[in-house]
């Protein structure tokens, strides 16, 4: 067939715009208006000199305290580290398969799947979207010149990449086998794996956090831009902020937890091992104090980038924007109060237990708010089908089912049946591949004109976000079945009858690492080959599409002066009221 | 926090000094976001001996006889001396920041010099203390080699001596060694924290002989002044928690 | 091996079909509003689609009526499941009394148990049909979780320290047992049956297994052999060491004042760290066995101290191998 | 956040409080309090004492209302730590599931 032959054109066509056809009724509709005429916010006399060309050479990357060229290093960082826990993911699902275990030996799948967890929460998941979407955006969203302080900006990525490299360092030497959740007295006793060095390197990696999260605390009190008040401030900025205050309240406590551990699995004393008058149940508590909060740090930045793209591609203000704002640190306060429901089958207090599980009703209360509240803003706006959309509106259905099934989980009763399950380890991958991932990938495709001047390509764009969601449904949905009828977690082979769920969920995954690996590709490609991007292709009155793409070191030619609400796509004398049918406007 | 939000608009008269860095609009701004920044360091610090302190909470209820025979064994000499070092420590650094401010040079040269000196004397009671420990064979587990953990437990009817561990009724050397494990890493951490402190002092010290301070420009000296009162806060409770409770047994 | 209902595991204890109706309300609130999100969302993102590249919607204001009902409405909904929940966990949880014990010792990587009549089993437990069944669970090395999916239930297995389970069995059968909680290379392999039994079958069972000795039997030569016997008496009726005899069970008063309950977990501790709570009028001349006696001793240990009799005479229970009449005949 | 210079007669008075603090709280701890009040009464001399540090060596009683919010959260979470961790320890015996 010739390569421009009609067939190969509409199979290509197809191909190119089949997210589309999920929608197929406006599939014309689609193409007609994904180029726009109008622009506004045309940024003064465009300059050719952007932070990335405006020096060369690897010690003005290495050295440089710019925060947008620090974004890109931990971009470049934490994608290496997503692909190695991806290649472990792949190795999971290879060996369950099959009910029995063949493909890996029992010892190999403990730390396959350890290590999976401690790269992907630790290594990517936590710092994804602050370091580098937040990184990048929150000096530019509040009109600021640069994070408030530049260099532990720098230092926070040398200490993550130095965690990163002991964790290889363990990984290589012989890797770990305790599970993410490094419970005692096996990982300080009767674990024969590199704990130490792994812990070592996660350890070091958790200042690199608790640094980024001082710096956005700090830059986000003083230095918005004159008229940027706090009610100003994109919902992006108010869930890092909530998401800050976690990284700086919580992972201390980690910390001095793995170090204790460390410790005491090298002098053979023990605060947490029963055999020398420890209490292991202290451990769990210690290391669920800052994990379970931690889920909100993935969490958080996501939702934040959700109300960005929902907002923005709708072309509406957010509906209830105090309420969604004041949601976000309601999730950070509360999230501290929960961590318990971990220990619902530890032989933790009864007692405990029930205030447990009713703090962590209240908590899924601000995260239903957001839902609403993002659902309210679609009514009567003008929706796009823009990729980053997409993401937005998979990331709403997947964090409902992630959500809902977290009350299963905080409901007393059924969380004796399914701790420790497959309904476990579906529910949290529904809140961080479905929603932290989902924020991440949007957000990333969002930003991708601004951070790096090009488009990328919008069909291949929402054929991946198809092939993803996809995928992705496939390989959790039969994990919540698996669950209930009572596959533990951390099993390497396991009874036949649950083999029909895991080929589902394996068939599944691999149509996700191929959805995974299609943004990789284009993203690339576009780098080099991509459209130019203006300064506002998405024709947007935020702060960040106020300058040029890529924008300048110091981000603004002037200091900007806010004198607008956020969203504010439409003059404020406009705003309709719901209930009332007749517009004050037409009443005066 | 109104103030905080102005800062941009009220245009003082220190821009273009030479220790503002290029990304703040003023010194105010920058002083601001240093104070800022050491609070919210120090909420971090918070936390991080607050996992030890649950962790103490919890021992000592459990173990309440063994923890007051080891808390005894401890030197409560040292530990008082120690006290009163770094509270006058705390008083230099306090007084370091004030002759900054009101722009003193030679005195707030002095007073960094102090609290440098103070700083290392606890330093070197701690380590005279750690020492004595080792002797004692009171250093948990196996953390130095060849001298695990293995007091000597002063028996019935024998001489009271200060090298034997006095076991009150209840206790067990295992326990005590729960004492130990937690005082190592308590006091450790809190000594680690001090050395970073003398070395901060120390950098302090050499930009102030440079003459680099002045009232407008002091955020440094403050910041660090911050950093050193912590810790200090960190020993007011590490000494009752752990010298002092318990005495009550043996002596009251 | 599924129950009828699809995509829910066998139901055989007391309290599966409590568990199975709150997961069913839990499943049917979250499919609701997940399709009534997903319907509202793809209404709009129909309905409201751009329609021209130039378009701009008004603005709306919030409201703060709608916020309240949004926030009340899923707080009262989730209250139930809260509630619901705390109500069957307590059933799941609350030891019963007059329970047939079970000793439950997990190491790596298998389950020891050992019934009240002596009959040992490996990665297997026998139980009747409608007897309350206790465990009594320990571990010898990291944590382990006695899981039964088809009971609904499960429990940490903790070294250091005792906890319990309890099931009542409604349906004969096979079923799984599993260890839920990571305990290292083989944990795969930590599984096992529970074969639920009439309670006739069962004791045929019983009496068909043998060479076994009660644990209490094997307690009170342990006491023997290990010289407990030469303080607290061959009976426990006491002497140098406080009295064990009928304590079991009671409060006994402590030196320092305050009064403990002797409970499996006080005896476990006053054998491997006598000197913890020492009982009034006692000295601290009691000698550690901890790293001594394995926990298997120590479950004899206490079965024997708990089938002591107030007064001193030699237990009936630990007289023979086998007492007459299966437990389960007893508690009819 | 205006500056405010703290006279050193506050700074000279604030030694001599915790130098005396100090010794109240050697001397308290070898005299046998009834019950648990050894604790509270060395807890307390220590509270007073880092709150004088706080106030006055660490400026926070000239400092703005985010200097106080920040010191009062940091507090506010590690009593959340200390008493739900606490909810589980001290409930165990109502209702023995391990023990």
């Amino acid at each position: 067939m010739p390569p421009g032959s009609k067939t190969v054109k509409s199979i290509r066509f197809v191909i190119l715009n089949s997210p589309c056809l999920l929608f197929v009724i406006f599939v014309p509709l689609v193409a007609n208006i994904s180029m726009r005429p109008i622009e506004y916010y045309e940024p003064p006399v465009p300059s050719k000199v952007n932070y990335i060309n405006a020096q060369y050479g690897l010690k003005s990357w290495l050295l440089t305290r710019d925060h947008k060229r620090i974004a890109l290093l931990y971009l470049g960082s934490i994608t290496f580290f997503f692909f190695i826990g991806g290649l472990y993911a792949l190795m999971i699902r290879l060996e369950l398969l099959t009910p029995q275990g063949d493909f890996l030996q029992s010892a190999t799948y403990n730390k396959v799947f350890t290590q999976h967890g401690i790269i992907m929460i630790f290594f990517f998941l936590i710092p994804s979207i602050p370091a580098t979407l937040g990184n990048f955006l929150v000096p530019m969203m509040i009109g600021a010149k640069d994070l408030a302080f530049p260099r532990i900006n720098l230092l926070s990525w040398y200490i993550y990449l130095l965690g990163g490299v002991v964790t290889i360092y363990a990984l290589l030497a012989g890797g770990v086998d305790t599970g993410w959740t490094f419970y005692t007295p096996f990982s300080t006793t009767f674990s024969n794996s590199y704990v130490v060095a792994t812990g070592l390197g996660i350890f070091i990696n958790g200042f690199s956090s608790i640094l980024t999260g001082l710096n956005f605390i700090v830059t986000i009190h003083t230095m918005r831009a004159p008229g940027m008040t706090w009610f100003r401030l994109p919902l992006f900025i108010w869930a890092h902020y909530a998401t800050s205050l976690i990284m700086i309240l919580g992972t201390p406590v980690i910390a001095i937890t793995i170090l204790l551990l460390a410790f005491e699995r090298v002098s053979r004393v023990g605060i947490f091992d029963p055999a020398l008058g420890g209490d292991p149940i202290l451990f769990q508590h210690l290391f669920w104090f800052y994990s379970h909060p931690a889920v909100y740090i993935m969490i958080l930045p996501s939702m934040g980038v959700i109300s960005e793209l929902i907002a923005n591609f709708s072309r509406k203000n957010i509906f209830g924007y105090s309420f969604v704002a004041f949601s976000s640190l309601a999730i950070a306060v509360f999230g501290f109060l929960v961590w318990g429901h971990h220990l619902f089958v530890t032989s933790q207090s009864v007692y405990a237990g029930m205030i447990f599980s009713f703090l962590s009703f209240a908590v899924a209360i601000p995260s239903a708010i957001k839902v609403f509240n993002w659902t309210a803003t679609l009514y009567k706006s003008s929706i796009s089908y823009d990729t980053p959309m997409l993401y937005a509106l998979g990331f709403i259905g997947l964090f409902t089912v992630g959500g809902m099934t977290g009350l299963f989980l905080a409901s007393l009763a059924v969380d004796v049946h399914l701790s420790d399950t497959y309904f476990v380890v579906a529910h949290f991958h529904y809140i961080m591949v479905g929603g932290a991932l989902m924020g991440y990938l949007g957000g990333l495709h969002y930003w991708w004109p601004k951070i790096t001047g090009r488009m990328y390509p919008e069909g291949w764009g929402r054929f991946s976000a198809l092939v993803i969601f996809v995928g992705f449904n496939l390989t959790f949905l039969p994990q919540f079945v698996a669950g209930y009828l009572g596959m533990p977690r951390r099993y390497h082979a396991y009874p036949p009858e649950f083999q029909v769920f895991n080929v589902l969920s394996t068939a599944g995954a691999s149509i996700l690492g191929f959805g995974m690996l299609i943004p990789a590709i284009y993203f690339v490609w576009s780098m080099r080959y991509g459209k130019r991007a203006e300064a506002n292709p998405w024709h947007l009155p935020g702060l960040e599409w106020r300058t040029q793409s890529p924008p300048p070191t110091e981000n603004f030619e002037v200091t900007p002066i806010v004198t607008w609400e956020a969203y504010e796509f439409a003059p404020a004398e406009e705003t309709e009221v719901i209930g009332k049918f007749k517009p004050e406007l037409e009443q005066i | 926090m109104a103030d905080v939000m102005n800062s941009h608009a009220t245009t003082s008269g220190t821009h273009g000094h030479r220790a503002l860095q290029h990304h703040f609009e003023n010194m105010e701004q920058q002083r601001e976001a240093g104070t800022l920044g050491m609070w919210v360091f120090l909420v971090t610090e918070i936390m991080f001996f607050g996992g030890m302190f649950l962790a103490y909470t919890l021992y000592r209820s459990k173990y309440p006889a063994a923890f007051a025979s080891a808390s005894n064994h401890l030197d409560i000499t040292l530990g008082a001396l120690n006290t009163g070092v770094l509270i006058l420590s705390s008083f230099t650094m306090a007084m370091a920041v004030y002759f900054t401010q009101v722009g003193k040079r030679r005195p707030q040269i002095f007073c960094l010099i102090a609290t440098l000196i103070l700083g290392l004397t606890f330093l070197g009671v701690k380590a005279k203390e750690y020492h004595d420990k080792y002797e004692d064979r009171l250093i948990p587990g196996y953390l130095i080699p060849g001298a695990p953990f293995g007091p000597a437990v002063q028996k019935e009817g024998e001489p009271p001596d200060h090298h034997k561990l006095h076991l009150l009724p209840g206790a067990t050397v295992e326990q005590v060694q729960m004492f130990y494990w937690i005082y190592f890493a308590m006091t450790g951490m809190h000594a680690l924290h001090m050395i970073i402190g003398a070395g901060l002092l120390t950098f302090l010290l050499i930009f102030s002989i440079k003459g680099r301070f002045d009232p407008e420009y002091h955020s440094p000296v403050e910041v660090i002044g911050l950093y050193w009162h912590f810790v200090d806060i960190v020993w007011i409770f590490l000494f009752p928690l752990l010298y002092l409770l318990g005495r009550h047994f043996e002596h009251g | 091996m599924q129950s009828w209902i699809p995509l829910v595991p066998d139901s055989a204890s007391t309290f599966s079909w409590k568990v199975d109706a709150l997961y069913f309300y839990l499943s049917g609130v979250t499919l609701f509003f997940t399709l009534l999100i997903s319907a509202v969302l793809i209404f709009f993102v129909i309905r409201y689609r751009r329609r021209t590249p130039y378009e701009i919607p008004r603005p709306v204001a919030g409201s703060h009526k709608l916020e309240t009902l949004w926030t009340i409405i899923p707080f009262i909904i989730a209250m139930t499941m809260f509630g619901w929940g705390a109500q069957v966990y307590f059933q799941q949880y609350k030891p019963p009394a007059n329970a047939i014990e079970v000793y439950v010792v997990g190491k790596q990587w298998m389950w020891k148990l050992q019934h009240a009549t002596g009959q040992r089993e490996i990665n297997q437990l026998h139980v009747p049909v409608g007897r309350k069944i206790k465990l009594i669970m320990t571990s010898e090395d990291a944590i382990h979780d006695f899981f039964v999916p088809a009971f609904r239930t499960k429990m940490d297995v903790v070294p250091g320290k005792y906890t319990t389970l309890w099931f009542e069995a409604t349906t004969p059968g096979t079923y799984h047992l599993f260890c839920a909680e990571y305990c290292g290379m083989n944990h795969s392999g930590m599984t096992g049956s529970i074969i639920v039994m009439e309670p006739r079958e069962f004791d045929n069972w019983l009496s068909g297994s043998t060479g076994s000795t009660t644990p209490a039997a094997a307690g009170q030569q342990l006491f023997q052999t290990l010289g407990c016997a030469s303080c607290h008496g061959a009976n426990g009726e006491g002497g140098r060491g406080p009295t064990l005899a009928g304590v079991f069970g009671n409060t006994t008063q402590l030196q320092t004042g305050e009064s403990v309950r002797v409970d499996e977990g006080y005896v476990r501790e006053s054998i491997t760290n006598p000197q913890a709570k020492l009982v009034a009028g006692f000295g601290p001349i009691m000698p550690t066995f901890q790293g001594q006696i394995s926990e298997d001793q120590l479950v004899q240990l206490i079965a024997f101290i708990k089938s002591l009799p107030a007064g001193g005479q030699t237990p009936a229970s630990a007289q023979a191998a086998r007492p007459a009449g299966s437990p389960a005949q007893n508690l009819k | 956040m205006s500056e405010h210079i703290v006279p050193v007669r506050v700074y000279v008075t604030i030694f001599l409080v915790l130098l005396v603090g100090t010794l109240l709280t050697v001397m308290a701890a070898f005299y046998d309090f009834p019950g648990r009040l050894n604790t509270i009464v060395a807890m307390t001399i220590a509270t007073t004492k880092a709150t004088f540090v706080v106030l006055y060596f660490m400026h926070v009683r000239y400092s703005i209302r985010l200097v106080w919010v920040i010191v009062a959260s940091a507090l506010f979470w590690m009593a959340i730590m200390f008493a739900l961790t606490f909810s589980d320890y001290w409930t165990r015996d109502w209702m023995r599931v391990g023990y």
